[in-house]
């Protein structure tokens, strides 16, 4: 939360500086941008964070491993389940504790739920970043939260809670999958798929948000590469990288699916790559459901007293493919019962490091457009 | 000059009558508005307020607004940051004056009436700049300028639109120009008139700020815009404007283009009136709430580069049609 | 820019969806009159101790894992040794048990770990409180939460500890020993 | 796990030592290590700045990877706790700009030559480097549970 040393300057000949949030409509929680215009034409952004800083980094250190996955559900809160998965995956790699094939499963089952319901967060207020809450995009954003809704009463239904689920535990998951429970997300993902049609006329079938969206923006792979953008914003620039193709975990190895990309780099590339996602998503959650494998979901004693489970002297470190990208944990143990360090890796983080690079030249309505397809979650760019 | 409008009482009385009906037909419409938008979002829309459907809302509002702080800024130009609202209201109401009810009848019945509405129309621009430049606020500054922008040049395809009607009446009297319909209304015209009629609508969009062309409050870019500052009473008026300011353009499109109080005589002429400016209001709401916006300067190459060449080729036949007819 | 036909019907296909909409069924929920379900397992309630239907008596026995896996670390017991109970589970109960509710973040570890099913979540709603101490869950409220439950058991959430345990249980749906060839 | 060559090429070249997950680089080499490592090796994309606290040191780690080979390596550095500044590696790689500003931030390690090396998470005038182990967590403006209703008149 950098406030004084932005150097605000207002010279003489008209550039104008602008602050944009931390309390803006479209920055997507609490970004600050600090934008230096000359007429409407960005010459210079400085993004500024850190308002939603938590200190979960140094919160870990004083938990103790079996407490912890609900703690880190509060970070990237749109896909709560992809944290604690990263989290499970690493401790269980360090502690080299085995989980049961159907927790893998149920725990891809969630994720991916998760995914559909963040990517339509995501669409919904880019709908409101180019569209306005007084037009056309508060109606592809109502159609979004329609949807989205419907897959929260489902996850509510499933695990209890909306949003953080809290499904992963270290050695297993928590919530089993009834015949009934099934059979509801099959209805529920045909559903959704009638409704993608819809959402695309809205959309990215709509020659106004061609043109919002075409040419702006636009990432090189080698500069996606260097700056480390990650998820469907690297596979719009041609990258194609994702986590659970390049290094499966959970039952991804055994799932069928495309990794998405485009090659184009600009804010519709990543707006198509994330839309066909959430096609591939549903047939996912389908694939899940006919394949799902039966046999416990937890293979460790019940849990008792946290402090009893210790991990090894060691480090791990273990990455899921969140619906924004890698989203890695690395934990450094010192045989205790809690992380002597541990490092949260978020895509929102570094997603928006590109954000200095992309706007200048650009007016300042293509900077929501910008900041909207790069779909960054403050929890998880401040932790 | 009508004979209501004769003494200096009955100006007042019928000003405060009309003024009354017209600032209750402005909060219904934002109830309308809100309705309308609601059924394209599968949404319900106000409801409570009044069981059912919300009937009070509008009243509720203006309430809530006028009992509302009425906050200043201390770095804001205050003379013209009170006058900003004024400006846009009384413009807008103003131009209801001009808009023919029935065969030779408008509050405002003057030769030139059609200009002196298209003046007034143009003039709550100047409440918004305005508006927008003592709010001393730079995303009011930058709505100003925008606003600057798109009016110098969504101004001038309007016009050139309204020219069609008045070319082919021969006259510049709202009046006579309903009159001149009585065979054909001037959209039935082939393709001149549709022509006229489409460019006229996208300007109205642009000029009562509906998306995809409401540049000047992109609220998701300049929060609330020029209005950004304002709070309570104040802001009330300048919703109250932008409504009035819409239905005057729809208004003005029924009258030129759609025969304005001509209709079949089961009806009375007002009431013909009223429903075309209603469907045009709705038509508007429906576009409004379906499409994105532009970017401004998206908006304006449309303007400069497809309107304006359009409607300048448009009034080019017009015109060569009147002379050979 | 793009070509005349996309921009029609383009534009066209964005107002026929919003026509077509327009004649749908609202989702909106009338939310006083029209209360939605709330699912069996739902944990976004208050919390309870309960209480042995049979005799009555209070479940907590004071053993603290409930504070020692708390994250939050909101949930304060201490011990205290009295009579045996009728039921036979044991001869401590919590002395104190103090839920702090505004830092709760419904994470339900309190209720897995739970040996006696003693804490559960409640399925209706915490009630609005006019300052910070209506929502400190002291060992009263969590009892009287429990007696509300004992008169009206669908209150409770079906997520107990032995439900819980029973759903992440390490022989859960495994062919059993003897019926294996 | 690392490319055995990999790891042999910079042991061999700049007295790489192998470590969990990655080799440990001397500081001074750190700079020419990487740009080989993404010029030479292939290893373009960045992946992840951090930082432990050891004994003595601060272990600075940058995490590149190989996307052709798939290889993720940690590249770790020890500075020494009593005068901890390193070489930024922002101008090799641009995501480790913010990066090293958040281990600046949150550890205290100066990076020289860094464009633009301000706290990023915390505020400004922020006492002290919190992931730092003798930076304590009872501060006394955080939360702590209730266990008592507070007096009539403060809740």
């Amino acid at each position: 939360m950098s406030a004084a040393p932005v150097e605000i300057v207002e010279r003489e000949f008209g550039e104008l500086a602008l602050n944009m949030g931390p309390q803006h409509p479209s920055t997507h929680g609490v970004l600050r941008l600090v934008l230096h215009l000359s007429g409407e034409t960005v010459i210079k952004a400085i993004p500024v964070i850190g308002y939603l800083h938590r200190g979960v980094e140094k919160l870990s250190e004083h938990l103790a491993y079996d407490q912890l996955a609900p703690v880190y559900e509060r970070d990237d809160y749109l896909a709560p389940t992809a944290n604690s998965n990263a989290f499970v995956l690493a401790v269980e790699q360090l502690g080299s504790i085995a989980v049961p094939r159907r927790a893998q499963w149920l725990r891809a089952f969630v994720a991916e739920w998760q995914r559909v319901s963040s990517h339509l967060v995501w669409l919904g207020t880019l709908g409101l970043d180019l569209g306005g809450a007084l037009g056309g995009g508060t109606t592809l954003y109502m159609y979004c939260f329609r949807e989205r809704e419907r897959i929260l009463d489902f996850l509510e239904e499933f695990t209890g809670t909306r949003f953080h689920t809290n499904t992963n535990l270290v050695g297993g998951a928590r919530y089993d999958l009834d015949a009934a429970m099934a059979a509801r997300s099959d209805a529920l993902a045909a559903s959704i798929k009638t409704a993608l049609p819809e959402l695309w006329a809205m959309s990215g079938g709509n020659p106004i948000f061609q043109e919002r969206t075409r040419g702006v923006g636009v990432i090189s792979a080698d500069l996606a590469l260097g700056v480390g953008v990650t998820g469907p914003t690297l596979r719009a620039s041609g990258v194609s990288y994702d986590v659970r193709k390049a290094a499966s975990y959970d039952a991804y190895a055994e799932l069928p699916f495309q990794v998405v990309t485009r090659t184009a780099g600009d804010a519709e590339a990543r707006f198509q790559v994330r839309f066909d996602e959430l096609a591939e998503s549903l047939k996912l959650v389908r694939t899940i459901v006919a394949g799902l494998p039966t046999g416990p979901i937890f293979a460790r004693k019940p849990l008792k007293n946290p402090k009893a489970t210790k991990l090894p002297k060691g480090e791990a470190y273990a990455a899921v493919e969140s619906p924004r990208g890698e989203l890695g944990f690395h934990i450094v143990s010192d045989g205790s019962a809690k992380p002597y360090r541990l490092k949260i890796n978020a895509p929102s983080f570094k997603n928006l490091q590109i954000v200095p690079h992309l706007l200048p030249g650009g007016l300042v309505a293509d900077v929501v457009a910008i900041l909207g397809s790069l779909d960054p979650v403050m929890g998880d760019v401040d932790r | 000059m009508s004979a209501l409008t004769t003494g200096w009482l009955g100006a007042v009385v019928l000003s405060a009558t009309v003024l009354g009906v017209a600032m209750t037909i402005v909060a219904y419409l934002t109830w309308l508005e809100r309705k309308v938008a609601a059924r394209m979002q599968n949404r319900i829309g106000p409801y409570e307020v009044g069981f059912p459907h919300g009937w009070l809302q509008p009243l509720a509002d203006v309430v809530k607004l006028i009992i509302k702080e009425d906050i200043t800024p201390r770095a804001a130009d205050r003379i013209l940051f009170n006058l900003g609202p004024l400006l846009v209201v009384v413009p807008a109401l103003t131009g209801f004056a001009f808009i023919p009810i029935a065969k030779g009848l408008a509050i405002v019945d003057h030769a030139y009436s059609f200009l002196f509405f298209t003046a007034f129309a143009s003039l709550t621009l100047l409440g918004v700049f305005a508006a927008g430049w003592s709010s001393n606020n730079k995303y009011a500054l930058l709505s100003a300028l925008r606003m600057v922008a798109m009016a110098a040049s969504y101004e001038v395809p309007m016009i050139l639109a309204l020219l069609i009607p008045a070319l082919l009446s021969g006259s510049f009297q709202l009046t006579e120009v309903v009159e001149a319909q009585r065979g054909l209304w001037f959209i039935g015209y082939p393709l001149v008139g549709q022509v006229a009629f489409l460019i006229f609508l996208i300007c109205a969009l642009a000029e009562g700020n509906k998306s995809p062309l409401d540049i000047l409050d992109a609220e998701s870019e300049l929060i609330a815009a020029y209005n950004v500052e304002y709070s309570g009473i104040k802001f009330a008026l300048f919703y109250a404007g932008e409504y009035a300011h819409t239905l005057a353009i729809c208004a003005l499109a029924a009258t030129v283009f759609l025969g304005g109080y001509l209709g079949p005589a089961f009806l009375p002429g007002f009431v013909w009136l009223a429903a075309k400016c209603l469907v045009l209001f709705v038509v508007i709401l429906w576009i409004r709430w379906s499409l994105m916006r532009l970017r401004i300067d998206q908006a304006i190459r449309i303007n400069w580069m497809i309107l304006l060449p359009a409607a300048l080729v448009n009034v080019l036949i017009a015109a060569f049609w009147v002379v050979g007819r | 820019m793009p070509s005349l036909g996309t921009i029609v019907f383009g534009t066209l296909q964005t107002m026929g969806m919003t026509l077509r909409a327009a004649f749908r069924r609202g989702n909106t929920v009338p939310y006083p009159r029209k209360k939605r379900r709330v699912p069996g397992q739902w944990r976004a309630g208050s919390f309870a101790l309960t209480f042995d239907p049979a005799t009555g008596e209070e479940n907590c026995i004071g053993c603290r894992l409930c504070e020692y896996i708390c994250p939050s670390e909101i949930i304060t017991v201490s011990l205290r040794k009295g009579e045996p109970r009728k039921n036979g589970i044991g001869a401590t109960f919590c002395d104190a048990f103090v839920l702090d509710y505004q830092a709760c973040m419904q994470c339900e570890l309190c209720i897995q770990v739970c040996p006696t099913d003693a804490i559960v979540m409640t399925r209706a709603l915490a009630p609005a409180v006019r300052s910070r101490n209506g929502l400190l869950l002291t060992k009263e409220r969590l009892m009287d939460n429990g007696q509300a439950l004992l008169a009206a058991p669908a209150l409770a959430s079906e997520a107990t500890a032995t439900k819980l345990r029973e759903w992440t249980d390490a022989a859960r749906g495994l062919p059993k020993a003897e019926e294996t060839p | 796990m690392p490319a055995p060559e990999v790891v042999l090429a910079l042991s061999t070249r700049f007295g790489a030592t192998p470590c969990p997950l990655g080799v440990e680089i001397p500081a001074g080499e750190l700079l020419t290590a990487m740009r080989a490592l993404r010029d030479a090796h292939g290893y373009r994309y960045y992946v992840l700045g951090t930082a432990t606290e050891r004994e003595t040191t601060y272990e600075v780690g940058h995490v590149v990877r190989n996307l052709e080979t798939n290889d993720t390596l940690f590249v770790k550095v020890g500075v020494p706790k009593d005068a901890p500044t390193l070489d930024s590696i922002a101008f090799v790689y641009a995501g480790a700009e913010w990066q090293e500003r958040e281990i600046f931030d949150l550890f205290g390690v100066t990076f020289t030559a860094h464009p633009d090396l301000r706290r990023i998470l915390m505020p400004d005038d922020y006492p002290g480097h919190p992931l730092r182990k003798s930076f304590a967590m009872d501060t006394p403006w955080g939360y702590r549970p209730a266990t008592a209703p507070a007096p009539e008149g403060e809740a």
